[in-house]
């Protein structure tokens, strides 16, 4: 029954046109999209979002250039020449040099990919023990959905700082530490959204469905509800990886950030920070780096959060 | 017959979605005349809700899109060539609507009363106390018990009764000439739901308005309507008066409607009748008649080429093939088989 | 009728949900019914009368805060890990909403399978056959089975419940308003299926319903329920004739019938007032507020169902003179 | 046909409900407070090195009896609590010694609040009428505009703003004052600074409000009574869209108070993040202290406050709440 | 108030004598026995007269000037001082200054309860302090400070102390008895609660944010003091600072930065001064440690850099290389140890000259001590002092200087400095970085830290066993009673030697930062300490 058909028949032949044929043909359930799983589809509608996908892109190149731009400028993020400090960006020094005369260029990429993995390593332990105790939270509720409550309440009013400073030291000045002590604060958030993710699926029929099928605790965890949470805290993680960042920069601005020699985005801002009247370069590329960075993860985040949406869903 | 007051004419409406446009109103027609009932029946998505507002000028802007040829005459105007600003005057308070949800079609945090008054107070030129009268009027008048307190609450302290009465009000506040009521009472229990039909319709007596009723409860209807329209996939596939739908419907679907409904006087238990499949999608509506796929009686015809529109009555017409001189009419029921006019 | 096997028995069925302080809803409060093997229990009520927490509290899936829910003649609440197992397997539910019921994430296979896969009944190119087979029953195909619950539409939604219901065998299933998320065109379509699936396999099902056209359709007796009590209990036909309660006789006489002309005859009972909240219920008969027979009597004492006709139930102070009063009504 | 449930709110007083939530608190703070003053008892560093580092031992040991530093920790505590309960005194500093830690906060509180608060009413009103504009223009250049404009605020870390606003407005250009306290014109540079992530945020969350509530039933009836557009706007859309914003405030009202260390070292601002650095990196613990509670109590205080607020504006809360 | 509108002319004609300066720590607070941070140091000295002063001139000179004594005799043996009080000497509130006002300061110092954070240094000094301090059976009234009368203030020393007067003007600032008596520990707690007998007096103060002082009427010399009122802001940002500098909102800023130094200068509103730090900057290296027990091992690690190229990197250029534990300005008596000596002190510089090649030291240590040859196998930890972007700029320097050279491995601990020394209390270091700023201008001020039983730095800290320790503690003690300034300077090298040549100690630098003052600003001298006698400072436009 395609429309060409139709062009042909113009001239109605009576006997075949006028037979009846019922609902001959009609598969019946017929069902009219393509079939997609969720993530495929989630993906597809990302994938709409131009720009999610230009964050997604430029987030793919600026992981390139951290890791590959040192091999190709060869030069040591480390090495100090008093000769030639401060130098504005060169053929030799793309992004110049800093006051003791070291690479900049190769410091943001060695600096980036600390940050960044600073970011990602925080952001898992908080999802990690969020996405945990959130769920038993939400699950078990009663006494131990509000004793963990009362310690979510107890940590996120703990000073953060206090706590950054007492592991550092407790624990040597560390990435670990770092990376502990940002994320040991920041589960509460996750714990607290995971948990109301649960509640609210907790009632969803399905998941009393899978319950009357006589499905363990376990199975109707693994199968049903951490599935269905995972993509608003898909989202959340996407959105939380840049604050990890900016949180690092803060503590190196502070003094508590990475151990030198080694160096981070935010070690390198706060350092330019200080050269910004005469060398603004200096303050100009790791920000440079750092608000790309955070554009990117936003875009994918609100790209993310886009395509989760059941509302936009067809 | 009464004054014709509103015209409606090739109305067609599609909207822009992700998955592409969406054809929700391909085309209708009708008219309504001053203190009618027409019902617009159809199930779920098949456009009753887009096409009255579309006459109310509701739609999104955003990514709704109302062909160029279809009209909207309203006393003759065509609202559809009219400024916002000319529309803001003829909203509310020469054609009113009440939605389908009683829940969520109140601001929740705006006490009722005031939302009563705002109707009154944006289009006549009288004081806020005044207005507040009026308001508390209309809140006696659809029967609310206590209304002088009721007008001081808020949404969320009425029941769904009380809610959809309040939208009456609302609707009616300014005496309206046309009333279109999206599913006034779908969201609420028969037994409520029978006081405010009952209401609506002393109401609109009283008022002598004309009232669009959208549905897809055949029950209200029969109760109801004076006039039917039956749609499917955004067109009308037949329209008549109550009795000419309900006794000597014309169309296999509307047909199909009627059957489905279990007779609840009837003491034999046969198997419902039911139809196969699903309505069509709006995206890539089908060629030809977009029940045919679903039509017991289809032919091949019906897949090819959409039905002219035969007139039963000076009421009833349908676009339907198998009243086609031509078409095979064997094994159609008795009462389906009219003649032309 | 006769020496029917009696499968579920609810006795005196109460379920309280504790909303805040002080505060109890009480959505189910002390129901009685029986359902023989093979039967249709109907149940219709308003929106909000407890119907779904009454099906759900049969099943088990809400705790009962009191009564008992005897399956076979054992308690389902008492039953340890196993025995429930083994409940869940015989009993099953088909939910009122078919969009929530359906775990976006899962395919239609697996949301099918999923029983199988609990009661380990089939396993490898079984299972996949045993699913098939389920889709084609309920009319769907073989292809569907890789597809996400979000490319159906709702009727076929439903069906899918039906099918994951069905897969491991019950003999029982809640029908918890299966239809009224459905299109008219659509309903039709579910409602037979289950009609010709009991007949097909025996089975017993507990159907809930605020159409009541429906329920009569499908059932062979009927309850009614009012604000978490079952005011009438009797076998359907008997029931739309000769309602006795006076809720009952208002909502057959609100029911709008699809036909102009019993629609202009009709005699209407018109209810005055609104519906009161189920929390913290007042004393007494909980329709009193509506009822224009209400005396005294029904505002201090909670009536309980009395078989005033052979298998006809009525909870009311006033049913048996209103009876003798009009008979004919 | 959805299902409608009724979510009949508690109907405790409010008195109850705030006195519960009080009580809550309480015992929040002093595990707060216990855990605080273990964790920098613990803490590595001596607070009085600092003092004492060049002092012969037997010195030093004067110095540590004076502020109880030779006791046992746990000694410490009973003592410290003891005296904190009976006298609500947080203790001399022992880094700015003569100076008890409340009035060094009481005295440096008004000033972070100062731009705190000033910070916070731009964030809001800046914020709401921006994600006012960018909803009700949806897809137009404006929201294009905001929306980047947004996204590019939140990806500047504020000390690089700051910098920046220094560097042109005080310096190159001379239009206010590099630093300094006390009028008018030295509040522009750090409130900037101070309220331009907050701005993008609030406008981001009032963007996304404001179009869920335009997709609203509600809107429509509203339209369909004759409402126009702006009588839309102002009577049925923008307290609707700012409620879920009011939660949003609740933190930030106790973050007004906490005062941001780097714009107060950029500015020359006497807040109180100063002190907090300065006190946690010197195990200056009666600060700590101090300063932790003060925080813990504005902070579960706001809470409060904002579901006060809540009830204020959303009826529904209020009622619920307030019956009886 | 602010900067702005200070500069205008008042009607008289005559510019207005105000002077707006900038620090960049606050002021702990205003009671001179428990407050004695460098920033209250530096507010004492505007509003607080000891009984003497010590000033710099023009041309980095020092003199010990009369303040609150007008004279004082010094007995033949050096042992008793005695102090004729200035009869003209007022408080604020119109009360007179007396020795028993200074006798009450001696003996609150001593008292252990008061905690005096300055009462260490008279300790093994004053008679009897020690004693009463540490409740040794004297008590405070016992010491050997004793209020003659009203007008004569006697104080009797232990030993000869050539320092003795500017430990007295450096350490020992007043407080008013009558009002002590009657506030307790609450006296200074604000400047109301306080009374001044300095130049000038506070007028207010507000942590941190600023301290205005005005000129003190009371005060004896009063007619001299021509400056009429202060701004000490608080600036921590030292680019704001600068930048405010430049904008004329401060008429003082002191900047390392040698970008702002040229446009300052660029600009020729500016005197610019320098002088050198008296505050040398060391580092300490464990000689517990498995490596760090080997002299010769921390001798290369001594040499392993330049000094010079250490500064022009890390301080733009800003500070002097030193080569012995003494900046060359320290004094014995009347003349500077290194003249004394001859410049022997200069020890590293001698150790550069001896040693050509610090890696084969390094391994010939490594061999001595029967380890693995190879310098890469060796890993040494730096603790910084403080977590400040200069700390870590240094801290990386040194990394890359010890491992281009050496061939070791160097891992940075950067921490905060009370929990440097912490970690150095415990022993738990390899290499730390120092600085000290001595409180007289003697080089016992410096040697004492790393007296092996009592200093600082002792040897439990430093892990410094075997006869030297003992060495060098008996020279010490010998040093503090000899009379000579040759023979004690002598003594003083000879210690040193012990610490520097072994390589226990790695002196580096002195701070060199130039104070740029606008022109209009006179009679502003910086001292070695930072210390600026403000009552002859004027303004002329
Ligand atoms: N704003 C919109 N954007 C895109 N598509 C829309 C929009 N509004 C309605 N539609 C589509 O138009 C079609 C007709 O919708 P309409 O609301 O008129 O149905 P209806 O007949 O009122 O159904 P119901 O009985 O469920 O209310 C549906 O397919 C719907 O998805
Ligand atoms: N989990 C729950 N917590 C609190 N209240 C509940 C819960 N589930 C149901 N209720 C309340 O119990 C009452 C009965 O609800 P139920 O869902 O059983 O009604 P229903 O008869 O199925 O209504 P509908 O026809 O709308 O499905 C309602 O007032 C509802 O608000
Ligand atoms: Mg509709
Ligand atoms: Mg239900």
């Amino acid at each position: 029954m395609s429309t060409k058909e139709v062009v042909m028949t113009e001239e109605w032949n009576e006997s075949d046109d006028f037979k009846r044929v019922g609902t001959e043909g009609l598969s019946g359930e017929d069902i009219g999209q393509k079939s997609l799983t969720y993530w495929a589809d989630v993906w597809r509608r990302f994938r709409e979002n131009k720009l999610a996908i230009f964050g997604l892109i430029l987030l793919g190149v600026i992981v390139v250039i951290l890791f590959v731009g040192p091999l190709i400028t060869g030069q040591d993020y480390q090495l100090i020449d008093a000769s030639i400090k401060n130098q504005g960006p060169s053929s030799a020094h793309w992004f110049g040099t800093d006051d003791m005369g070291r690479d900049l260029f190769t410091r943001v990429c060695v600096g980036g990919r600390i940050s960044i993995y600073i970011g990602l390593c925080c952001t898992l332990v908080m999802f990690v023990i969020g996405a945990l105790l959130g769920a038993l939270s939400g699950l078990k509720g009663g006494l131990v959905d509000d004793i963990i409550m009362r310690i979510c309440e107890f940590i996120g009013n703990l000073p953060y700082l206090i706590i950054v400073v007492i592991l550092s030291m407790v624990l040597g000045r560390s990435m670990f530490s770092l990376v502990f002590a940002m994320s040991l604060t920041a589960w509460v958030g996750t714990a607290r959204m995971v948990r109301g993710q649960i509640l609210q699926i907790k009632e969803q029929d399905y998941v009393q469905a899978a319950t009357a099928l006589g499905a363990s605790t376990g199975r109707i965890i693994v199968k049903h509800l951490l599935p269905n949470t995972l993509g608003i805290i898909m989202v959340d993680i996407t959105m939380s990886v840049p604050g990890f960042i900016f949180s690092e920069a803060f503590l190196s601005y502070i003094g508590l950030g990475v151990r030198p020699p080694e160096t981070s985005w935010g070690a390198l801002a706060s350092a330019g920070q200080q050269q910004l009247m005469f060398y603004p370069h200096e303050l100009f590329f790791p920000c440079l780096m750092i608000v790309l960075t955070m554009l990117t993860f936003h875009l994918i985040g609100d790209g993310l959060s886009d395509a989760l949406d059941p509302k936009l869903r067809k | 017959m009464k004054e014709k007051i509103l015209e409606v004419k090739n109305l067609e409406v599609s909207f822009k979605t992700y998955a592409g446009i969406s054809h929700a109103v391909r085309g209708i027609d009708f008219n309504l005349h001053k203190g009618e009932t027409l019902a617009i029946v159809g199930e779920s998505g098949c456009g009753k809700t887009v096409s009255s507002k579309a006459i109310m000028r509701l739609l999104p802007e955003s990514n709704t899109l109302i062909n160029e040829n279809s009209e909207v005459l309203f006393h003759g105007e065509d609202l559809l060539k009219k400024s916002e600003n000319e529309m803001v005057s003829i909203r509310g308070s020469k054609i009113s609507m009440i939605f389908q949800d009683p829940m969520t079609s109140l601001n929740p945090t705006m006490k009722i009363g005031d939302q009563i008054a705002e109707s009154i107070l944006i289009h006549r030129q009288i004081s806020k106390e005044e207005a507040y009268k009026e308001a508390l009027e209309m809140l006696q008048l659809v029967k609310i018990p206590n209304a002088e307190k009721r007008m001081k609450q808020y949404p969320f302290e009425f029941s769904g009764g009380m809610r959809q009465r309040a939208m009456i009000a609302i609707a009616l506040a300014c005496k309206p000439e046309i009333l279109i009521a999206d599913e006034p009472t779908t969201a609420l229990d028969v037994t409520i739901q029978a006081q405010i039909m009952e209401l609506i319709g002393e109401l609109q007596k009283e008022l002598d308005m004309a009232m669009i009723l959208v549905t897809h409860d055949l029950g209200v209807v029969a109760s109801v309507a004076d006039k039917i329209q039956v749609m499917y996939a955004g067109k009308i596939v037949e329209r008549g008066d109550v009795r000419e739908i309900f006794y000597q419907s014309t169309h296999p679907y509307t047909r199909a409607l009627l059957d489905s409904v279990p007779k609840i006087h009837s003491i034999n238990k046969e198997t419902l009748y039911s139809l196969k499949g699903t309505p069509p999608d709006l995206i890539n509506p089908p060629v030809g008649c977009s029940f045919a796929p679903r039509c017991e009686y289809g032919m091949n015809i019906c897949r090819k080429k959409y039905p002219e529109l035969t007139k039963f009555s000076d009421t009833q017409e349908c676009n339907c093939w198998l009243h086609d001189p031509r078409a095979d009419v064997s094994n159609l029921p008795e009462n389906m088989i009219r003649g032309r006019q | 009728m006769d020496k029917k096997e009696v499968l579920i028995e609810v006795k005196d069925l109460k379920k309280y949900f504790q909303v805040g302080k002080n505060q109890t809803l009480k959505a189910v409060d002390g129901v009685n019914f029986k359902i023989y093997k093979g039967e249709t229990l109907g149940i219709v009520g308003e929106s909000g009368c407890g119907k779904t927490t009454c099906g759900k509290t049969v099943m088990g899936l809400y705790k009962a805060t009191g009564g008992e829910v005897l399956f076979d003649g054992v308690d389902i609440n008492k039953l340890n890990k196993n025995e429930k197992k083994e409940f869940t397997k015989r009993a099953q539910i088909i939910f009122q909403d078919p969009y929530s019921s359906l775990n976006p994430r899962m395919t239609v296979g697996d949301i099918i399978g999923e029983g199988i896969d609990i009661h380990k009944l089939y396993t490898g190119k079984e299972r996949q056959e045993k699913i098939y087979e389920l889709l084609e029953l309920v009319g769907l195909n073989r292809e569907h089975a890789l597809r996400f619950p979000h490319e159906f539409s709702g009727g076929q939604r439903q069906r899918i419940g039906i099918a994951r219901a069905l897969a491991i065998e019950p003999e029982f299933i809640v029908c918890d308003e299966p239809i009224s998320a459905l299109d008219v065109s659509i309903q039709a379509q579910v409602v037979n299926l289950l009609i010709e699936l009991q007949q097909k396999k025996n089975l017993t099902y507990l159907f809930i319903a605020h159409d009541l056209s429906m329920v009569k359709h499908i059932s062979d007796r009927v309850g009614v329920m009012y604000l978490g009590n079952m005011v009438e209990f009797a076998e359907s036909d008997e029931l739309y004739q000769n309602p006795l309660h006076p809720y009952t006789k208002a909502l057959m006489a609100a029911i709008p019938i699809p036909d102009p002309d019993t629609e202009e005859q009709k005699k209407r009972i018109r209810l005055e007032g609104e519906i009161p909240s189920p929390v913290n219920p007042k004393p007494g008969c909980r329709f009193v507020t509506r009822c224009r027979y209400a005396t005294e009597k029904c505002h201090q004492e909670t009536p309980q169902l009395e078989e005033l006709k052979p298998e006809h139930f009525v909870a009311c102070h006033r049913a048996k003179e209103l009876m003798e009063d009009h008979p004919q009504e | 046909m959805k299902i409608k449930r009724k979510k009949e709110k508690g109907t405790e007083s409010m008195v109850k409900f705030i006195g519960k939530r009080l009580a809550y608190a309480v015992l929040t703070l002093f595990l707060i407070t216990t855990a605080t003053f273990f964790l920098v008892a613990g803490a590595p560093g001596d607070p009085i090195a600092a003092k004492v580092g060049q002092m012969p031992e037997q010195a030093q040991e004067i110095i540590r009896e004076k502020y109880g530093l030779d006791q046992p920790v746990v000694k410490r505590y009973t003592t410290y609590m003891k005296n904190l309960l009976t006298t609500g005194d947080f203790g001399e500093s022992i880094i700015y010694t003569g100076q008890s830690a409340n009035d060094i906060i009481k005295n440096n509180t008004l000033v972070s609040a100062k731009i705190g608060l000033l910070g916070l009413l731009f964030q809001t009103t800046i914020g709401i009428c921006l994600g006012m504009v960018a909803a009700l223009n949806r897809g137009k250049p404006v929201d294009h505009v905001i929306r980047v404009l947004v996204v590019l605020a939140i990806c500047v870390p504020s000390f690089v703003f700051a910098s920046v606003l220094q560097y042109f407005l005080a310096f190159k250009w001379k239009l206010v004052p590099v630093f300094g306290w006390g009028q008018m014109k030295h509040y522009i540079l750090p409130v900037a600074a101070y309220a331009i992530g907050g701005i993008a945020s609030y406008t981001k969350y009032m963007r996304n409000s404001t179009l869920s509530v335009i997709g609203e039933d509600y809107i429509i009836t509203a339209k369909a009574k004759g409402c126009t557009k702006k009588r839309v706007v102002r009577k049925h859309v923008l307290r609707n869209a700012m409620l879920p914003i009011i939660t949003m405030i609740g933190p930030s009202l106790a973050g007004i108070f906490a005062g941001s260390f780097i714009l107060e070292r950029m500015f020359a601002i006497p807040g109180l993040g100063f002190y907090y650095v300065k006190a946690v990196s010197d195990n200056d613990y009666t600060m700590v202290i101090g300063l932790t509670i003060f925080f813990a109590i504005l902070f579960v205080g706001s809470l409060i406050v904002v579901d006060i607020l809540y009830g204020i504006v959303d009826p529904r809360i209020r009622v619920a709440k307030g019956k009886k | 108030g602010c900067g702005g509108d200070d500069k205008k002319a008042s009607s008289d004609g005559k510019t207005e004598q105000v002077l707006n300066i900038s620090n960049n720590s606050v002021v702990v607070g205003l009671n001179p026995l428990i407050n004695t941070t460098g920033p209250d140091n530096s507010a004492f000295n505007m509003v607080l007269d000891p009984l003497v002063k010590r000033v710099t001139r023009d041309g980095n000179t020092y003199e010990i000037i009369p303040a609150a004594a007008e004279s004082w005799d010094i007995s033949e043996d050096g042992l008793t001082y005695t102090f004729h009080m200035n009869k003209d000497a007022k408080w604020s509130d119109g009360t007179k200054v007396t020795a028993n006002d200074f006798e009450f300061t001696f003996q609150k110092m001593a008292t252990p309860s008061v905690a005096a954070t300055n009462a260490w240094l008279f300790d093994g000094v004053i008679e009897n302090f020690t004693e009463a301090l540490y409740d040794q059976g004297k008590k405070p009234e016992d010491i050997g400070v004793h209020a003659i009368d009203e007008d004569t203030l006697e104080i009797k020393i232990i030993h000869p102390a050539s320092y003795f007067l500017e430990l007295v003007s450096s350490s020992a600032y007043p407080v008013n008895k009558a009002m002590y008596e009657e506030l307790g520990s609450d006296y200074a707690t604000s400047e109301t609660k306080t009374v001044f007998n300095g130049p000038f007096k506070i007028e207010s103060w507000s942590q941190n944010t600023e301290m205005v002082v005005v000129r003190n009427d009371q005060y004896w010399g009063a007619d001299d003091v021509k400056l009429d009122k202060i701004n000490c802001k608080i600036i921590q940002e030292s680019g704001t600072a600068v930048q405010s500098y430049i904008n004329g909102e401060l008429d003082v800023i002191g900047t390392t930065d040698a970008n702002w130094g040229k446009t300052i200068e660029e600009q020729g509103e500016s005197e610019s001064y320098q002088v050198p730090d008296s505050s040398p900057e060391f580092f300490m290296l464990n000689v517990a440690n498995e490596y760090l027990c080997n002299e010769k091992i921390r001798q290369a690690l001594t040499v392993a850099y330049d000094r010079q190229e250490m500064i022009d990197t890390l301080r733009n250029g800003k500070g002097v290389p030193i080569y012995s534990m003494m900046p060359d300005t320290v004094q014995v008596g009347e003349k500077t140890y290194t003249e004394l000596v001859g410049g022997k002190n200069h020890f590293v510089q001698e150790l550069q000259e001896e040693i050509k090649d610090p890696k084969a030291l390094l391994i010939e240590g490594l061999k001595e001590l029967g380890k693995d040859p190879d310098p890469s196998k060796v890993t040494i930890r730096y603790a910084s002092r403080g977590t400040d972007e200069l700390s870590k700029k240094i801290a990386e320097w040194m990394k890359q200087q010890w491992e281009s050279v050496l061939g070791i491995n160097v891992e940075i601990d950067m921490m905060e400095w009370n929990i440097m020394w912490d970690k150095i209390d415990a022993g738990d270091y390899d290499i730390a970085t120092g600085g000290w700023g001595p409180y007289y201008n003697e080089p016992s001020a410096l040697l004492q830290l790393f007296d092996p039983d009592n200093g600082y730095f002792n040897a439990e800290k430093t892990g410094w066993s075997g006869e030297d320790p003992k060495k060098y503690q008996e020279l010490l003690n010998a040093a503090k009673f000899e009379v000579d300034d040759q023979k004690k300077a002598e003594l003083y090298l000879q210690a040193e030697e012990l610490v520097v040549k072994s390589g226990l100690i790695e002196p580096t630098y002195v701070e060199e930062a130039p104070t740029f003052v606008k022109k209009y600003v006179k009679n502003y001298f910086v001292s070695t300490v930072g210390q600026v006698d403000f009552s002859k400072v004027y303004i002329e436009k």
